[in-house]
């Protein structure tokens, strides 16, 4: 199946051996990608290769390792800097997952400027992760927490969205994918709003890391989060890009070895740029498999990922369409290669076991967007999400397996 | 490709499903609780009329949920309708030994074969909490207690 | 050499890789274990594993790999509960590093806890890491931070510390081991005089962990941290346990997906037992790899490292005594297997520069513990740190690298 | 063993080191700025008395540090006296190029020889801190900053 002249998808997936097993004695159509995607050899090299040949903890050490290991650690800085085209090191901070990159900005930037009955607006939208960290901080400083709402189609609602704005919003998260739905938001135009409003914005992009290419300049966020797991890399390690001049004026997060310039039990000051963000032993070995995973990535080229998914998400559309009990949820006009739906009288969790046994890896729930969910009243979808390795087979697999589910409990 | 999915959705447990027995909240329940699977956002409620000693004269429920979890629950239902709370306890250890996979069968005399329809569930580790949602919210019920979770 | 009958060090050897190199021609002396130790072949294969075979995100899914990958990352919560003879699972915490591990608890039970003039009471001994994040949530609160002094011999004081303790006392965090010049803390009269004062007890066992059996329930604790990558296994994964009473009545540290019951953006509740502090997607693989690394240091054992590593530690302590211009920092009574010193007119950086052209891998600087550096009155030191992979060998190749160093400044 | 080491230790820089010049902290110094190396806590003080036209008229400095750093501090003390401001923070970046090995020469007229001295650090990137820390001090004190770093 030849899906783009110049992109050979066959060729791709055998570079992740994983693509190759069979479950429960068919071949794995994996689309469970929003939840978390399979790693190419390249980066499991990078790991072995790590661990076996230069591993030493990095910095403040002299010996050769501790050296090679740095280089290689703050060599992945690097090279994500570039990648998201940062203006400079000091805005890439290495976290744990998305979810700590959020917390550190909620914990440091809001503690430092909410106020009592100052606003954080969020959407309908929202993954859990870019929720609660807010409502947390909203908690601890007297803000609120208030949500620009969904259209029915799963749309960001931006006229009301530009109502909410006002003198009293001080920051806007916003995600960049729905990983629930698929929308894309127009974070252009949201993040524009929001800075003539006098509001930082947070962009959540767990879920456009994987699917488009993501610059800085050009989009213009105070902070954009990803999570390295959902772009080919392992799990345990997140992205922060904070602007510098609001990075340097941000208090630290947590405190500990690497994040200090000099410490006593009088007095402690901190580091500069992002080692203030850094404390303790970082995931360095999940850096340096995070930058193979984005070279990786990059000798493939979102100009060809892109279609190529759009191309798969159309035919899944198509194809799942033609079941009578389907229900696609979520048809916003811009969407990335996820696709929730429901069948009439069935629920998501019969749905994901039956097909589960034709290879078929879905997730069913509520993926952690509860809100969402409840917007349109359900309590759980059936989600498949693409990856640049999928192919028609992945998605006539997946047809297969549904038409199977209508027929088991027809 | 449905062979051991055949195990788990036996015909009876379809048949539950789609057609769930004492699904309503009796006037006269003396005893309720809210059953919430944080897995899947699935949630039910489970009635029950306790009179002396113990014995459960009416369990009734309601909610959404899977075909597993519907189906237990009207089982359950079902079976421990007429049985002493100490009764329906031991029941429900039982039954999550079962299907746990801790436990190869169960002894429930008369109610063993109804109980054992549920077994295939312990293939299915995932769905171990479906399975067991309507019990814990029963057991809960008995306990006072307003909430029930399967976490 | 053969330093144990039934302990055979160089078999051992052979199931670390990178003990086989060769740096700047030289064969590889690690003596660097205190900063991060290397991992075995066995830790190697569970994260390849993890990866190509049963790779997905945990939790919630209901495929096949899902519920695999899962399997596998509970099931390493299982082997460390085991290992540190946890009362239950609940108990064992999954984190980044011991560094967040000690911020969660300083941020939630301190918050929770301390008021203005409540006391926190570290040592001298401590890493920054067990500092710092003391510092900010005593700014927080307005709690005070103070530290038991050490004697001149780098042993923690006992007396003076029974003095300092009163009613004021709500948190006692104190190093099991100091990973800078190796002392051994009585942990369990400090423990018990801590719980007699009504203060609850964190103790750091980062270097504790590799060193010594570590069993909860002798030991007592509130609160014990170690961290993933000194204990032979991956970076980015660290663990906190906590009594299960004490972690039920904490508030949640960060906010995210997996750690909630129920999302609105009313009101959020949060889930019970470790989840509620495991926000965002895990360090799934770290966590594989952490469970295969304790498997594997138990198919040895403690009974059989602490004896080598004792002897190892003889050995260095007497051989660098002799000579002339070596100054040995931190002499306790009970010391783990890491011995700090100076020389004469000769800067730790330089050691540490001229002992790597021998390729002998010593960490050199202030270890992150500056408080204990000023109370030595350096700078820096130079340290040499051996876990059980080490051999006598290893031993010699420092010996004859510390003498090349004064002979070249000589 | 000890080859490379040779070219970076060298014999000049183990006598600067071990006899540095002009540690000293002079009376009439009207800048001044603290150096301090995070990575090893090492921490030195530059004192410089500039006169008309930003001519450093003396240079001093006082402090612990390695072989690499005490010598390169020596060193520098020597090379800026009777330099223009200008003149110094060119040697400076001119100098940090050279130890980053970001070039393979320096060209600093008759100071040329005596800067190539510590071109052996490039093969040292951990030690590059240490060669640099003088100078960073150097540079703040003219700027009139207290505190210089390199981090
Ligand atoms: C005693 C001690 N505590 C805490 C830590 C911090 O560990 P990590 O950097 O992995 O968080 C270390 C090691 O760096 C240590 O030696
Ligand atoms: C949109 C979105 N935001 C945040 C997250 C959180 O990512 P992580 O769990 O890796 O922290 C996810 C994925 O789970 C996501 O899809």
């Amino acid at each position: 199946m030849n899906d783009m002249t110049t992109f050979d998808v066959e060729k791709i997936r055998k570079d992740f051996p994983i693509l190759s097993r069979e479950i429960h004695g068919m071949p794995l159509a994996f689309l469970d990608n929003g939840a978390s995607a399979q790693k190419p050899k390249a980066v499991l090299d990078a790991i072995e290769k790590a661990y076996d040949h230069t591993y030493a903890n990095v910095h403040r050490g002299v010996h050769y390792l501790s050296q090679a290991s740095t280089e290689l650690y703050e060599g992945a800085r690097e090279t994500i800097r570039a990648h998201i085209n940062a203006a400079s090191l000091d805005e890439v901070i290495f976290t744990k997952n998305a979810t700590e990159s959020i917390n550190l900005v909620a914990d440091s930037y809001g503690r430092a400027n909410l106020k009592e009955g100052d606003e954080i607006l969020l959407s309908t939208l929202e993954h859990h992760s870019n929720i609660v960290p807010w409502q947390l901080i909203a908690e601890k400083t007297g803000a609120v927490v208030k949500a620009v709402p969904i259209d029915e189609h799963g749309e960001f609602m931006f006229d009301t969205y530009l109502e909410m704005l006002g003198p009293k919003t001080k920051i806007v998260a916003v995600t960049h994918i729905s990983n629930a739905i698929g929308t894309i938001t127009p974070i252009d135009e949201i993040i524009s709003a929001a800075h003539d409003a006098g509001a930082v914005v947070l962009i959540d992009g767990s879920q456009a890391a994987p699917h488009m290419q993501i610059d800085m300049q050009a989009i213009g966020a105070d902070f954009y989060v990803f999570t390295g797991h959902k772009v080919f890399g392992p799990t345990g390690i997140g992205i922060l890009y904070g602007k510098e001049e609001l990075l340097d004026k941000m208090p630290p997060y947590q405190g500990g070895g690497d994040m200090i310039r000099r410490v006593t039990f009088e007095k402690t000051t901190f580091a500069k740029g992002h080692s203030k963000f850094e404390a303790g032993t970082p995931p360095i070995v999940q850096a340096i498999g995070l930058g193979a995973a984005i070279d990786y990535v990059n000798t493939i080229g979102f100009d060809k990922i892109g279609p190529h998914e759009q191309s798969l998400l159309a035919y899944a559309t198509e194809q799942l369409g033609q079941i009578n009990s389907v229900r696609i949820i979520g048809q916003a006009k811009q969407k990335a290669s996820i696709i929730s739906f429901t069948m009439e009288g069935i629920h998501p969790h019969d749905i994901g076991t039956i097909v589960d046994r034709g290879g078929v890896a879905i997730r069913v729930g509520h993926h952690c967007a509860q809100p969402l969910m409840d917007h349109f009243d359900v309590a759980a979808t059936a989600r498949a999400s693409f990856a640049f390795y999928n192919n028609r087979a992945d998605v006539d697999a997946l047809v297969t397996a549904v038409r199977g589910v209508q027929e088991f409990f027809g | 490709m449905f062979d051991d999915l055949r195990e788990l959705y036996q015909e009876v447990i379809l048949d539950h499903s789609k057609h769930p027995r004492n699904f309503r909240h009796p006037d006269d329940a003396n005893h309720e609780a809210h059953g919430y699977n944080p897995l899947c956002g699935d949630t039910l409620n489970v009635y029950l009329k306790m009179g002396h000693n113990g014995l459960i004269e009416d369990a009734a429920f309601e909610g959404k949920g899977c075909a597993i979890s519907l189906a237990s629950a009207s089982m359950m239902t079902e079976i421990i309708t007429g049985k002493t709370e100490t009764e329906a306890k031991v029941l429900f250890d039982g039954f999550q030994k079962l299907v746990k996979g801790e436990e190869a069968t169960i002894d429930a005399g008369d109610d063993t074969e109804r109980l054992m329809v549920l077994a295939g569930v312990k293939e299915f580790p995932m769905r171990v909490k479906c399975a067991t949602l309507a019990w814990h919210a029963m057991s809960s019920a008995m306990d006072g207690e307003e909430e029930a979770s399967t976490e």
